[in-house]
């Protein structure tokens, strides 16, 4: 019973996590259709911009203030990753919309330069982030069953970028008309929308909620250079799994992965756990080809 | 290229190609142990790269699990030179992971004809399986390319994970013989790597004949139109299978040719970064002809041999921006480039004799 | 055939003949010893390049990729010791000369970079590797051409190679005298936790017939792959199994998410003891020492290990790579490694490979974590085990040691229990 | 008079996600015929062909065709299948195969064997080759056949694309908006290659060029909201109120200027 409860917790916190670092992605690639390779880097991105964060607070505030530090954090996080992302969509990505393959292995080859960036910068060794003191400990529901207070944020914080996501794309202007150029790029542009500054905004949301993720990421993983390696091909499966350019797809893919691995890795082991998910992916989408949720079109390619 | 003008275009071709081919098979000659080793390491390459161009560059799919491929036929011919060299022991590994008989499946590699079939025919049909539950379902582009990365992973923990049978992450290595010969021997090593030389001529010639027939024209229209060639009659599907399949076999070949050479092959070789790295050797060539992709994976080996050791900060660096300039710059890769300037050349030519020739046919990408 | 056919012949002939004069011209340079039609192992390194003043020796350890970010520290190690023994006059009076390679954390490469530093840059021997698999993928090659390589880390055994001396741990000096020590303790329900490679399999397996042998008990066995980074199944999994100990064989990043989410799910080493063979000075700066205090380690050294040498070995190498810098169990063997070599070199009066090994046999050498000794039989070295506990400060300090050097033995003849573990 | 029919398309209905897109819509063609298939926007004249060709598959109602291959209902074949069988479909936009040379795409759309092993061993015969020339100097691209088709003009690719029509020989030819965005001179030119077609298969016609659709005495059928309107004549369909009503949602008065334009 209890191990059927905290299991079934440790399921959505899985998927929470999944959701969060494909979040992102559901955006650049699921409306943008870029296939962003380095979306991985932008979470570690985030990784590094907390650990700056904690050093600074470390090297210059009042002890006091240092579990302060974490939802600044949250924000230097975003917004560095949003800056990049930025930079990258204006001297790169817009040369490359309608070459999904091309933008692959372009922004792999991005993603190798950040990687060696932060490793010029930071050093190749991991590097230690120490979590705020009010995330320790856990919350106990009944005896021999804690939930962890970090967990337990970053299921809140997934919430919260989801529901924010969701004002922001569909109901706010801004995100009508991010809406409007990824569904018809010249019309968007007859009707007066810049879509030079919708797409690179976009995009640079997309990569700040990857700095989000990565921020998070610090509480339960590693820091390091490599770190992003990790995530990219589950967060495109969950993208791929729930069908491409929906948001509630997105959600039940992380859903559906996150539980799935769980139970599979408690049956079986790890390793096996993620083969037996892999394959009930390739297995599912030979079922549904788009995903859970499709999008129909009429164009003939 | 005023001697052009001397000179058909058709000769100097065949003299290009029988110049190349007179330089490899002369290389033992002026190479040492190491530069031989390494130029069969490169060869290697070229096949996998023959083989993804033949995917990518003419049919349009881009599959980033060709290590997968490539390691299937690696540890096919593994197998058969673990056992060779074994003897009439089990493989040391097997001994350490407790299993007190050789398994079943590993019985047959001890013949050497079984070992080099199974090592293209697992591979592709490997492929053809994959290729029938994909390219039926109509997932293709980029849910394709994401698929094979699944793919890899799903074969990479499996093969880390069964360490019994398949030597884990250490993978198989120790071999000593083949053929009753010592593999150590200087002819024995010459003799593999012109077998590889061969075998490279081979394959391009295949993938040539394979682009050049109306079976080629229809993989590059369904790479222009997958949906249109369908209303003409074609099943793409059947044409895609096919393509992935050859392709995933020359890979199982470049495999076992790879394995003679270093004399090791572990999980990590079928790993997404190997596979991508096939990948830009394609690219860095010029996706779509196939001399662009045996040059791009020649260079490229050379120079990752080069330039990782002496700057290996720069090395990652170089090689990212390289993925960057050529994906959007440079999409034809070097031979893309050497026609560009050929066409500029032309075009100023062509200005200054009045040239009235009127149609200056755009290479297509057929050699 | 259409136009462009004819730019494109030339093309094919220009690379080739680029391709194939770069390779031909980097041979000159490196003496065409290995000449025309018999390319073979006359190119052995038996005639090491001790040309002029100097001698060199080949490093090669993953400068990029993955294996890195342990394997960069090694070679500073080593490049220290290096300078050195430069400064005190070399080996033979000659300077040594260091030629770095870089094996991207790919085993293939490994292996043609050992070839070129021994067929190329004749080098009189080579420091170098980190993985097993790495090890065994420059095997073949040291052995075809009779070279010698020098292997700094702690590994799971089961082999001896006449071309390899092996300066770090083999499982019976340090799985099996922890093993020991927590049975001592009186832990006897032992979980074992590793990575899915072939270090974590095999040691598990050693461990497993020694619980089995001495009245322990394994309660589970799970392996996760390289760089898995959610434990909370695994987490829930040893609540479930109640052991008195884990025994931690995971490899890398796959440390921090573990340690970290054992601290979130309410368990602290008070609770649960864990014993670790891969977490050592530097990874414990980068899972950061709150969640680790209290936990068991495993090794031969340590940055606190209580010697004249190491103080000396510590001080040089925080002046040499900054005040911060960390020492490790890898970091001196492979500063050990050198100064074995060195000695070896000395006594044989040659840096001929055979003559080395010969004269290396039994050298002994005052090393940071104590006295080593190369065991002429199995080209390991003798080593003192030392159980550790992590300090909140990032330190680890010493527990327990075996009051001695103990006597390497990788295939574990020596123990009752272990046959049938291996019959070589 | 009337002839055998080759296709009778039955009560066809098609829906996306629930919007009926055609409904109950029948249609018979009787060979040889040339038939117009006109109608407003969006009153399903694409999607009949679609359903036609296979590239959507009818929620209800069959489509019938009785080909030399037998009678077939093609409903539930695929798309390639239906090719095989006989029926062409030639696109609003060009869709012809950029990458290759005009003279290849025509090579492919050659009526043959399309199974991957008999393209491998394909040989280009003497006749293939008489075949192929002979449809290059009627579309009118004789001197550009070794030119890499996307460096086509617009016209030159529609006409292009009639000509992979005629090479792969079917029975029956689903022809959409083949003069949209034409210059005059290449419209004439593509009317006169449509008689040319039209002397020996069965071709249907969707067109909004009412000029266009005047030059050739046949049958009209008119469609409107996914359904039928009107079957008959020019004149028979011109005369017609409710298609006068129904084209462009509009009534007699604009129906007359349609009509003098026409």
């Amino acid at each position: 019973m209890e191990i059927w409860f905290s299991q079934i917790f440790n399921g959505l916190s899985v998927s929470s996590i999944l959701l969060l670092i494909a979040l992102g992605l559901a955006i650049t690639f699921g409306l943008m259709r870029v296939i962003n390779m380095a979306h991985g880097e932008f979470i570690m991105i985030g990784a590094y911009g907390a650990y700056m964060t904690q050093q600074i607070f470390k090297s210059t505030l009042p002890k006091s203030l240092f579990d302060a530090y974490f939802p600044v954090a949250i924000l230097v996080s975003f917004v560095i990753a949003f800056a990049i992302g930025y930079l990258l969509e204006v001297t790169l990505i817009r040369f490359l919309y309608g070459r999904p393959l091309d933008s692959l292995l372009a922004t792999w080859g991005v993603g190798l330069m950040l990687q060696q960036l932060a490793r010029s910068i930071f050093g190749a060794p991991n590097v230690a982030v120490a979590s705020p003191s009010w995330l320790n400990g856990g919350l106990t529901v009944f005896s021999g069953v804690v939930l962890p207070y970090k967990r337990l944020f970053i299921i809140a914080l997934v919430a919260l970028c989801l529901i924010g996501m969701y004002l922001y794309i569909y109901r706010s202007n801004a995100g009508r008309r991010m809406r409007a150029v990824m569904q018809n790029r010249e019309m968007a542009a007859c009707l007066g929308i810049s879509t030079r500054r919708v797409d690179s905004f976009t995009f640079a949301i997309g990569s700040g909620i990857a700095g989000i993720a990565g921020c998070a990421l610090t509480l339960i993983g590693p820091i390091g250079p490599s770190i992003g390696t990790y995530y990219i091909v589950d967060a495109f499966m969950v993208v791929v799994l729930g069908g491409v350019g929906k948001l509630l797809g997105t959600v039940a893919g992380a859903l559906g992965i996150g539980v799935f691995n769980t139970l599979f890795e408690w049956w079986s082991d790890a390793s096996l756990g993620k083969v037996l998910v892999f394959l009930c992916i390739v297995a599912f989408l030979q079922w549904k080809p788009m995903g859970m949720f499709a999008v129909r079109t009429r164009s003939l390619d | 290229m005023l001697s052009s003008s001397i000179l058909p275009r058709r000769v100097w071709l065949l003299l290009g190609y029988a110049f190349a081919a007179a330089a490899l098979f002369s290389a033992p000659l002026y190479l040492n142990d190491f530069r031989l080793n390494l130029l069969a390491k490169c060869l290697a390459f070229a096949i996998v790269a023959l083989g993804l161009d033949l995917l990518w560059g003419y049919t349009g799919i881009l599959s980033l699990g060709h290590g997968v491929f490539f390691g299937l036929g690696a540890y096919a011919m593994a197998m058969h030179l673990k056992l060779v060299s074994s003897g009439s022991r089990m493989p040391d590994f097997m001994d350490w992971m407790g299993l007190t008989k050789l398994p079943w499946f590993w019985e047959p590699f001890k013949s050497f004809a079984f070992a080099a079939f199974m090592g293209i025919v697992i591979p592709a049909g490997l492929a053809l399986v994959l290729g029938f539950f994909t390219f039926r379902n109509r997932i293709r582009g980029v849910y394709f390319t994401i698929l094979t990365q699944a793919l890899v992973i799903i074969t990479v923990t499996l093969f880390v994970g069964q360490q019994a049978y398949t030597g884990g992450t250490n993978g198989l290595t120790g071999f000593t013989k083949m053929f009753g010969y010592s593999l150590k021997s200087g002819t024995a090593k010459t003799m593999v790597y012109l077998a590889t030389v061969v075998v490279l001529i081979l394959a391009f010639l295949l993938c040539r004949y394979l682009v050049k027939s109306r079976f080629g024209k229809v993989l590059r229209a369904i790479r222009d139109g997958e949906n249109r060639t369908r209303f003409l009659g074609y099943d793409p599907s059947s044409y895609q299978m096919t393509a992935f399949a050859v392709s995933a076999g020359l890979a199982g070949i470049a495999g076992m040719l790879f394995v003679l050479h270093v004399g090791i092959i572990s999980p990590t070789m079928m790993a997404i970064v190997p596979s991508i790295e096939m990948v830009l050797l394609v690219a860095i060539g010029g996706r779509g002809t196939l001399v662009g992709a045996v040059i791009g994976a020649v260079i490229m080996t050379q120079a990752k041999s080069e330039l990782s050791a002496s700057y290996p900060d720069f090395w990652l660096f170089f090689l990212g921006a390289l993925f960057i300039v050529v994906t959007v710059f440079l999409p034809g890769g070097i031979v893309g480039l050497v026609r560009q300037l050929r066409q500029t050349i032309i075009r100023r030519r062509s200005v200054n004799e009045i040239n009235l020739n009127p149609v200056v046919p755009e290479s297509n990408g057929v050699i | 055939m259409k136009k462009g056919s004819g730019l494109k012949g030339f093309v094919l002939a220009l690379t080739a003949s680029l391709v194939l004069a770069g390779c031909g011209s980097n041979n000159n340079e490196a003496g065409s010893s290995t000449s025309s039609s018999a390319p073979a192992s006359s190119a052995a390194a038996s005639s090491p390049a001790a040309s002029g003043g100097t001698v060199k020796v080949g490093i090669l350890h993953s400068l990029s990729g993955t294996m890195s970010i342990s394997e960069v520290t090694v070679k500073n190690s080593e490049l220290m010791a290096i300078k050195e023994i430069n400064a005190k006059g070399g080996v033979l009076g000659k300077q040594i000369e260091a030629v770095v390679e870089d094996g991207a954390s790919d085993w293939p490469t490994f292996a043609e970079k050992a070839r070129k530093l021994l067929s190329e840059d004749k080098v009189a021997t080579v420091f170098g590797g980190w993985t097993s698999s790495s090890r065994k993928a420059m095997l073949p090659v040291f052995e075809e051409l009779n070279g010698l390589l020098w292997y700094p880390v702690q590994y799971e055994g089961l082999e001896s190679s006449p071309n390899i001396f092996y300066t770090g741990a083999t499982t019976n000096q340090q799985i099996i005298p922890s093993v020991d020590f927590l049975l001592e303790k009186g832990k006897k329900k032992v979980f074992l936790l590793g990575s899915d490679y072939v270090f974590p399999r095999t040691a598990n397996k050693i461990i497993k017939a020694q619980l089995a042998a001495k009245g322990g008990e394994t309660v589970a066995e799970e392996y996760t792959p390289l760089g898995h980074t959610d434990y909370t199944t695994i987490i829930a999994k040893i609540k479930e199994a109640k052991p008195d100990v884990v025994y931690n064989t995971l490899n890398g990043d796959s440390n921090v998410a573990f340690f970290k989410q054992l601290k979130d799910a309410g368990i602290s080493s008070a609770d649960l003891m864990t014993i670790s063979v891969s977490v050592a000075e530097e990874e414990v700066k980068g899972i950061g020492p709150e969640y680790l205090t209290g936990h068991l380690v495993a090794w031969d050294y340590y940055q606190t290990t209580d010697t004249p040498e190491n103080k000396v070995f510590v001080e040089n190498f925080k002046k040499e790579y900054g005040a911060d810098s960390v020492t490790s169990d890898p970091m001196e063997a492979g500063y050990v490694a050198v100064y074995l070599w060195a000695a070896a070199a000395e006594k044989a009066g040659s840096f001929e490979v055979d003559k080395v090994r010969e004269a290396a046999k039994g050298i002994e050498f005052n090393a940071p974590e104590g006295k080593v000794t190369i065991d002429g039989e199995n080209q390991h070295i003798y080593k003192t085990v030392r159980i550790g506990e992590i300090k909140a400060d990032g330190q680890i300090v010493e527990l327990w040691n075996s009051g001695g050097p103990v006597k390497p033995d990788p295939y574990l003849k020596t123990y009752d229990w272990a046959k049938g573990l291996s019959d070589q | 008079m009337k002839s055998t029919s080759i296709l009778s398309c039955q009560k066809v209905t098609v829906s996306f996600d629930g919007f009926k897109a055609v409904q109950e819509m029948s249609l018979e063609l009787a060979a040889g015929e040339l038939r117009f298939l006109i109608g407003p926007n969006g009153a399903g004249k694409t999607t009949m062909l679609d359903a036609i060709c296979g590239k959507v598959k009818p929620a209800s109602g069959g489509v019938v065709f009785h080909g030399r291959k037998g009678t077939v209902d093609v409903t539930r074949r695929k798309e390639h299948e239906i090719a095989e069988l006989g029926i062409g479909r030639k696109f609003q936009t060009p869709s012809i195969f950029t990458g290759l040379t005009v003279e290849e795409n025509l090579e492919i759309a050659m009526a043959q064997n399309r199974g991957v092993w008999s393209t491998l061993r394909a040989k280009m015969k003497k006749s293939d080759q008489e075949r192929i020339d002979t449809e290059l100097e009627l579309i009118g691209l004789g001197d550009k056949k070794l030119l890499r088709a996307g460096l086509l003009s617009h016209g030159e690719k529609q006409w292009l694309e009639i000509g992979m029509m005629l090479l792969q020989e079917p029975e029956i030819l689903l022809l959409d908006e083949p003069v949209a965005g034409m210059t005059d001179k290449e419209t004439d030119k593509t009317g006169e290659l449509l008689q040319e077609i039209v002397r020996k298969r069965t071709v249907v016609v969707v067109e909004h060029d009412m000029e266009f659709v005047r030059n050739f005495a046949s049958k009209v059928t008119v469609m409107h909201e996914g359904k039928l309107l009107k079957e008959g004549t020019m004149d028979e369909v011109q005369r017609d109120d409710r298609v006068a009503e129904v084209y462009l949602g509009r009534k007699r008065r604009d129906y007359d200027v349609i009509s003098s334009t026409a």
